[in-house]
């Protein structure tokens, strides 16, 4: 028989509460609660996961986790669709609180305001941002919203095919195709000019930091298809919005917008659409209403799109998002502001192309791309690209992602003061030159 | 009653232009490049976004006053069944946002990273151990996105064996709705089976349904009525011999966590919720983790990349690395990852309870639904008169006499308090009220949940009105869905009427 | 409204035998040794402190809501005059917890705390330049520590001149009780002078009593009025031509912060209180910080220890180290460094403002004051009518005809979602107000201030009882305070009636 | 002129804000609301303190500074009266928030709930703890409550003499003598037995970490004194509570129960005493009272005591006090309980044991005070502190305080765990092998 106490350590009961608990059920013990399960699918003993940490222990075991990522403590000049950027206190602070963090999926509107409204105002942001009126909640990343877009668009079209331009993220790319896939998506390129094309991808800036003509691409689109544009957020206080550019369907990914790096998440997809598009869009969506008494209330809306109503013929099958991101992104937005914003694109913008003159000074570095408009990262042609990773690294600094060979990405954010960037083009200078000689 | 917050004005009606909050540091290099200089005009921003323009003082108070609009669990007990509401450790939180984790960068060199890589190998492990898988990916974000890689899984396995005919998913009836909507999303026609009189999955039906179309068979057990399938093998031998797979809806693993196994039941293919079993809090409604767990056979397709771990007799102790996957894989479902934050609590909260603390934890669960549903039992009988497991779905019919609905006892449980049970879902369960307490609800605050049930049935009966009018105590009064719906309003405007300065 | 906040019980009324939260390591040392073995069993604790036994959630969801049964700068505007509750950035709360300042053992040698000691001498420079003071203690853990500390050294500069005869200290009769209460601590006789016409130190009194038995005054300006002391050189005159000093109160800088600076007005040696100018949260009543500066003559008695920064030709930059001060020093005052998570704090607030930021503060807060008093000037008028300083004393008798009280508005406006201003201080006014905005404030907070000032004066006017029934919609009712100090009640007792279990 | 919006970070005016204010005021500019100040008292032009940081520039400035702080990242063995212990997640968590961190004294009860329940079950706490039965609501830190107690009982007893036990703190000592210095308080020695004795003061466990009979040393005091014992509280868990030992005030420095370092505070002094002492005991007491619905309230009390009332003649100058860190206390030792905080006084004493035998086999090191029961702290004789420290410190470990040539503290809390005691025994043989050699 088990111990009747409970020695996990989250489990508020004292040895009288369990034993007075299964006196009211006539029961004998914890384990006949599992007399149900077929005695041999029991396990008898516990499953062996090493021994059960107190805090201090635990704090002391993953803090040496933590303190094993040696790249967290290098100067961050990498990119990739992620990016190093200042994280606000007030974000951290506020979203912390227990109200925000230990809430779920607002059911409840009446005690749910909080989550609704602070939705409802991401939904006006990410609206404004795009320029597209209506907005969702937020799906799981930037690469996952890419890939609902498209469904959505093959959903709206009737059509199988998706056109790429040239330099979308390889890795959204690929989540695209995954999701596609299932559903007979073809994969184009964009100049293929099929007239199966349900969608049209455009990125911005792409995957080589290169500012692209959207409206140029956009209208190269075969009749009827959507296009959809994929944007990096924290250009759009300086770069046109897609939605004025023609976009119908815009999506992006929320982290450089307030959230930590995480290696990799949780982080959190935007998207915005034309009107028409509304009751096709995937997740949750918060609108505008009244309580009873005719006082404005936010709840939960156009749910008959989705699975746990319609089921199989939901829009999309996503229910857990990442509304929490969301939050983060709404203070984070508050506080830059339309001002805040466009200052921090013009920042970064201005460093990274300080930094990119820097750079190509060293002999054996140029820019992949000549001659393209970049915003805050550039694609870089060196001798060898992971090599020089390592050694960069070894010089305090994080480069990257590798993306061939002989190219590698640097961003420049507005946490990457003067100072950094002298020291990453002094660095990989140095570097070059011992490796040259 | 706490201090007065009145009704919180949008963040964009407390904007006034030209305030502003976060100051950004002066650009710094010489010459500093401009967008104007080198872009056509055309790619410029024409007018800024219309974000609020408030000073810090009010940002902050904004979002605090926001939050207190927030029923959480840390404010009150959730009883929201299948959402497995339990307590979330703040030392998990702490730990996910240490600098080693929270800054960094994911295209680190695994040589700067083992720590991470470590961790998430680890935690692998561990979820093959509670489960009886051999393999795990940790990229889904949730547990619907695990059902589609699953599916997505599901459909490569066949398709590589040439079985291009399975393109049939079967689920209950009482499935979550996730279930049908990720087989559809997976290219996958639907077929839903019924269930028996004892609450579980009907045998026959699903035998009905064992043929050369069937891909596969999704089951959570406990099923979404709280019942153990105690006929999973038998479910699982007719799916696998009619060469189906059976997949494993984990949302409910916290009934059987540190007790049972999916694998030794007989599924092949897995997700669990951590947000749910794990302990990562709900974050109002996600951030969660679905990971996808498979047998050995479906190992080959799991999406990648993947931790692998080296022993390098050289160096001390093992390394990490990420690994792609071989081509059988499905490919990429996500961009990068994982919601590493969360696997990090995740892991942390598995580290805090070992073996014999998580099969505490289902036991304690159980114990508190069992214990809540035998005081229910006089208002709200559960649907099957059997052992429940980690939650207890109840008939609400109760109220009909009195011209009330479930919904109706959900406000009044708010005006109480609590926050209400899952409402009508499943779907197969008139006016169904869903209570998962959960293993970390003290026994008085279960009591205290019946007790106002109770309560609220007794007013029922004295004032139904009373109870239609409820909720009366929350920040707003019941709110109109319908027509909220019949309108939408999706986001604010500068200025009444105009819904389209973005034209 | 927000969610239903039921009372919450005493953490001890949640408490049950056997319940525990936090786990400690398990002792891991051979043959480990124990008290009992060792020490005579009276030494040892006879019964258990009759701690909480609660769980980890429960301890959470307690002091969780416990919270939200708090008004908070955080949560609307505090305009609680004398306190200066201004928003503290989180940014500073952040800082102070970095792990190289809250992980800092006190007694680590200089050679490895170089960051917390050059952040001392910073500071100590800011405050010097900001009060024209040339020295200063930061140990002082509040704004009366720093009052004791002043007197002392004011006690030990006329002891060391053989001057004992001085043992008198004045103080206005519209001082903060702080001040005769510091006094008298350090031994003095405390003298009160009255307040003239125009809300100033009454300088023919000050003359009075200038003569061999003054030790020092206490002033602050702007003083408790919210009113400058424009004749403060000639007070400062007649207080040195007496041989006495001038000390200042600086609980008021916020004012003039970057704008004036009491040094220049004559004064020998302040205090300045961090939680108030420097914006350092005032945690609920603490703590704070009360730094001491002093004129060069008076340094020798700064308590200790100090730092001190050489520079050291050899080595890049300076190098700091802790000090004794010198053999004129009052003393310790404390036993280790001061409250240095808030002095980390009122750094980082004195880096991110700037010299000009600061003169903005000051001006903003004088601004804000002056703006609310023009609004509140038809129903409160101010108690002088000059311009005022950061903040405004009101003359609250506008309620009397109704029957009312100072008291009774302040509840109202608790209803109305405002915390109240500081009721019946300084105690020369009557019925007196004190509103203090800060600058932290919103022009449109302000205004809506006045406004429900209007409203309560109005609903005076209409219906007294019901200003006086105020509030009605805070976690309580008004509170009967004579009565809960009639019959003490100190701490709660494991059962009712046991008034000594520890006898 | 100076322009009229607002560069300072924390203001929210827009510039149009500060215009109409003024012009309500029927003034030109912020400047004339200064014309009250004689002209040349005001200064021209802003105080030089450098320029304003933004907050990334500001986070980076200051997060150098506490990265030079070496010695946080060495494994903890210092004591000294401030302890290294584990700080549970929680305590931060629920500290942090808003409504308790940016509130005030409850001078309006009504609001404050939050605040004065804490308080009440601090008080509560302390109470159970010290084993007295009225307890206040914090002090500064310990050794400004112990020169409080001092400062009572000399006021209650009308007597100047304070007798200090041997082993007292010497800068608590130091604390009581400047405090006393101006009431004329003369300071002896226990065994002085002088007629005018006020007060004895004990230190439990002593400053050299010795656990002291506190009943036989209390039992010394002459007649009509007051017995005022200084404890670490964090040992009451295990040893006997001086108030059933003949204390009749005990004060603690609360620091081990849930406080930071912080490199010597914001700490707490934690007070209780007598009943008939009530009316003398300094700072804020929070009561039980009702409010006029007759529901349990809380409320200040007894504050004719203070200095807001009673002016020159409080019982103490205090008003800002500690109470945020009254709240770290209160849910720390929420979180032990009474077998909690058992555990941790057994663990600190175990491994201090073990400590010290493991370091006293070093030769040339011993115990200075052989013999003496000791808890969780002792003193070491060891041929030179001073470069002992140094050379301890380079090897990853922080001891001491110093307390004189040959003599240094070490102290075991529950955090050092037995591999870094042996790490700790192995360096410091190493580090004398070596200074021998
Ligand atoms: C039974 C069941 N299955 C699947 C899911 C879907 O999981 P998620 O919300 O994480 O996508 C849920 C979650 O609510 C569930 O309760
Ligand atoms: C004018 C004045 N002087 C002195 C003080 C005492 O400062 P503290 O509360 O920090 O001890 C105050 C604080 O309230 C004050 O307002």
């Amino acid at each position: 028989m088990e111990e009747l106490g409970p020695r996990a350590p989250y489990l508020p009961h004292a040895p009288g509460d369990v034993a007075a608990m299964l006196a009211r059920l006539g029961l004998p013990d914890v384990e006949a609660l599992f007399s149900e399960l077929p005695e041999d699918l029991r396990l008898s003993a516990p499953v062996d996961l090493g021994p059960a940490l107190d805090e201090a222990s635990l704090a002391r075991r993953v803090g040496q986790l933590a303190g094993a990522n040696t790249a967290a403590g290098l100067i961050c000049f990498a990119g990739g669709g992620v990016y190093d950027r200042y994280l606000p206190a007030v974000v951290q602070a506020l979203a912390q609180r227990g109200e925000f963090l230990t809430a779920y999926t607002p059911y409840q509107p009446e005690v749910s305001q909080g989550t609704l409204q602070v939705t409802f105002e991401f939904q006006t942001m990410v609206s404004e941002l795009f320029g597209l009126p209506v907005a969702t909640a937020g799906l799981y990343d930037g690469s996952t919203a890419l890939a609902e877009a498209v469904l959505m668009s093959r959903a709206a079209t009737g059509r199988r095919g998706v056109a790429f331009a040239s330099g979308v993220h390889p890795q959204w790319r690929a989540v695209v195709e995954t999701y596609g896939q299932a559903q007979g998506l073809v994969a184009l390129d964009l100049d293929g000019h099929a007239d199966d094309v349900a969608a049209v991808v455009v990125q911005q800036p792409d995957y080589f930091g290169r500012i692209v003509d959207v409206e140029a691409l956009l209208a190269r689109r075969p009749a009827g298809a959507l296009g959809v544009v994929a944007v990096d957020p924290s250009t759009l206080g300086v770069l046109e919005a897609p939605g004025r550019q023609g976009a119908d369907v815009v999506v992006a990914e929320g982290q450089p917008l307030g959230l930590p790096l995480a290696y990799g998440g949780p982080y959190l997809g935007l998207m915005a659409a034309r009107d028409d598009l509304l009751r096709r869009l995937p997740g949750r969506i918060c609108g505008q209403g009244r309580d009873a008494a005719g006082q404005r209330a936010f709840v939960l809306t156009l749910q008959a799109r989705e699975q746990h109503i319609r089921r199989a013929r939901a829009t999309s099958n996503v229910c857990t998002n990442q509304a929490w991101c969301a939050l983060a992104v709404t203070i984070y937005l508050s506080l830059l502001g339309p001002r805040g914003l466009a200052e921090l694109g013009r920042l970064g913008y201005a460093r990274a192309h300080y930094a990119a003159g820097l750079l190509t000074r060293i002999p054996g570095v140029r820019l992949a791309i000549a001659g393209a408009p970049f915003f805050h990262e550039f694609a870089l042609r060196v001798p060898e690209a992971e090599s020089l990773q390592a050694a960069m690294a070894a010089a305090g600094f994080l480069v990257g992602p590798v993306i061939d060979r002989h190219t590698l990405l640097i961003a420049v954010t507005e946490r990457r003061d003067r100072g950094e960037i002298d020291g990453l083009a002094a660095a990989m200078g140095k570097v070059l030159r011992d490796a040259g000689a | 009653m706490p201090v007065p917050d009145a009704p919180e004005p949008l963040i964009f009606e407390r904007s006034r232009p030209g305030r502003r909050a976060l100051r950004l540091p002066e650009i710094d290099v010489p010459e500093p490049s401009r967008p104007e200089d080198d872009l056509p005009s055309g790619w410029l921003r024409a007018r800024p976004p219309a974000l609020p323009e408030v000073g810090e003082p009010e940002v902050v108070r904004h979002f605090t006053r926001l939050s207190r609009r927030n029923f959480a669990v840390d404010t009150g007990m959730y009883p929201l069944g299948s959402c497995t509401m339990k307590y979330n450790p703040k030392i998990n939180d702490t730990l996910a946002g240490l600098d080693g984790f929270a800054g960094l960068h994911p295209s680190a060199p695994d040589a700067l990273a083992q720590g991470a890589l470590a961790l998430l190998w680890e935690l692998e492990q561990d979820l093959c151990r509670l489960t009886g898988m051999d393999a795990f990916s940790l990229q889904p974000a949730a547990g619907a996105h695990g059902e589609l890689v699953g599916m997505l899984i599901a459909s490569a396995y066949h398709r590589a064996r040439g079985d291009s005919a399975r393109r049939r998913v079967v689920v209950p009836d009482a499935a979550h709705g996730t279930n049908p909507a990720s087989a559809a999303m997976a290219g996958f026609e639907v077929v839903e089976v019924g269930t028996d009189a004892r609450g579980g999955i009907d045998l026959e039906q699903v035998r009905a349904h064992a043929d050369g179309r069937l891909a596969a068979l999704m089951l959570t057990n406990p099923n979404t009525l709280g019942l153990f399938e105690g006929e999973v093998r038998e479910v699982a031998q007719v799916v696998h011999q009619a060469g189906g797979l059976l997949y494993y809806d984990g949302a409910n693993l916290n009934a059987i966590v540190g007790r049972a196994r999916p694998a030794d039941m007989g599924f092949d293919v897995c997700h669990l919720n951590l947000h749910k079993t794990f302990s990562t809090p709900h974050g109002m409604g996600g951030p969660g983790a679905g990971p996808v767990g498979v047998t050995r056979r479906l190992s080959p397709y799991l999406p990648g990349p993947l931790v692998r771990r080296r022993d390098v007799p050289a160096v001390a102790g093992p390394r990490y690395a990420w690994d792609d996957p071989g081509p059988e894989s499905i490919g990429r479902v996500r961009a990068l990852h994982g919601n590493f934050g969360v696997l990090v609590r995740a892991y942390a909260y598995i580290r805090a309870n070992g073996g014999s603390g998580l099969r505490e934890v289902s036991g304690h669960a159980v114990l508190a639904a069992n214990y809540l549903a035998a005081l229910l039992r006089p208002w709200l009988p559960a649907s099957h008169d059997r052992i429940c497991m980690h939650e207890v779905v109840t008939d609400g019919r109760a109220l009909a006499p009195h011209g009330l609905r479930a919904l109706d006892l959900c406000k009044a449980l708010l005006d109480r308090g609590f926050h209400a049970p899952t409402m009508y879902f499943p779907l197969i369960v008139p006016e169904a009220l869903m209570f998962e307490p959960t293993e970390t609800e003290p026994r008085e605050a279960i009591e205290a949940l019946a007790a106002a049930v109770g309560e609220i049935v007794a007013l029922a009966e004295r004032d139904p009105e009373a109870v239609r009018q409820a909720p009366t105590q929350t920040p707003v009064g019941r709110v109109d869905e319908a027509s909220a719906a019949r309108r939408p309003v999706l986001r604010w405007y500068p200025s009444e009427g105009d819904r389209a300065p973005e034209g």
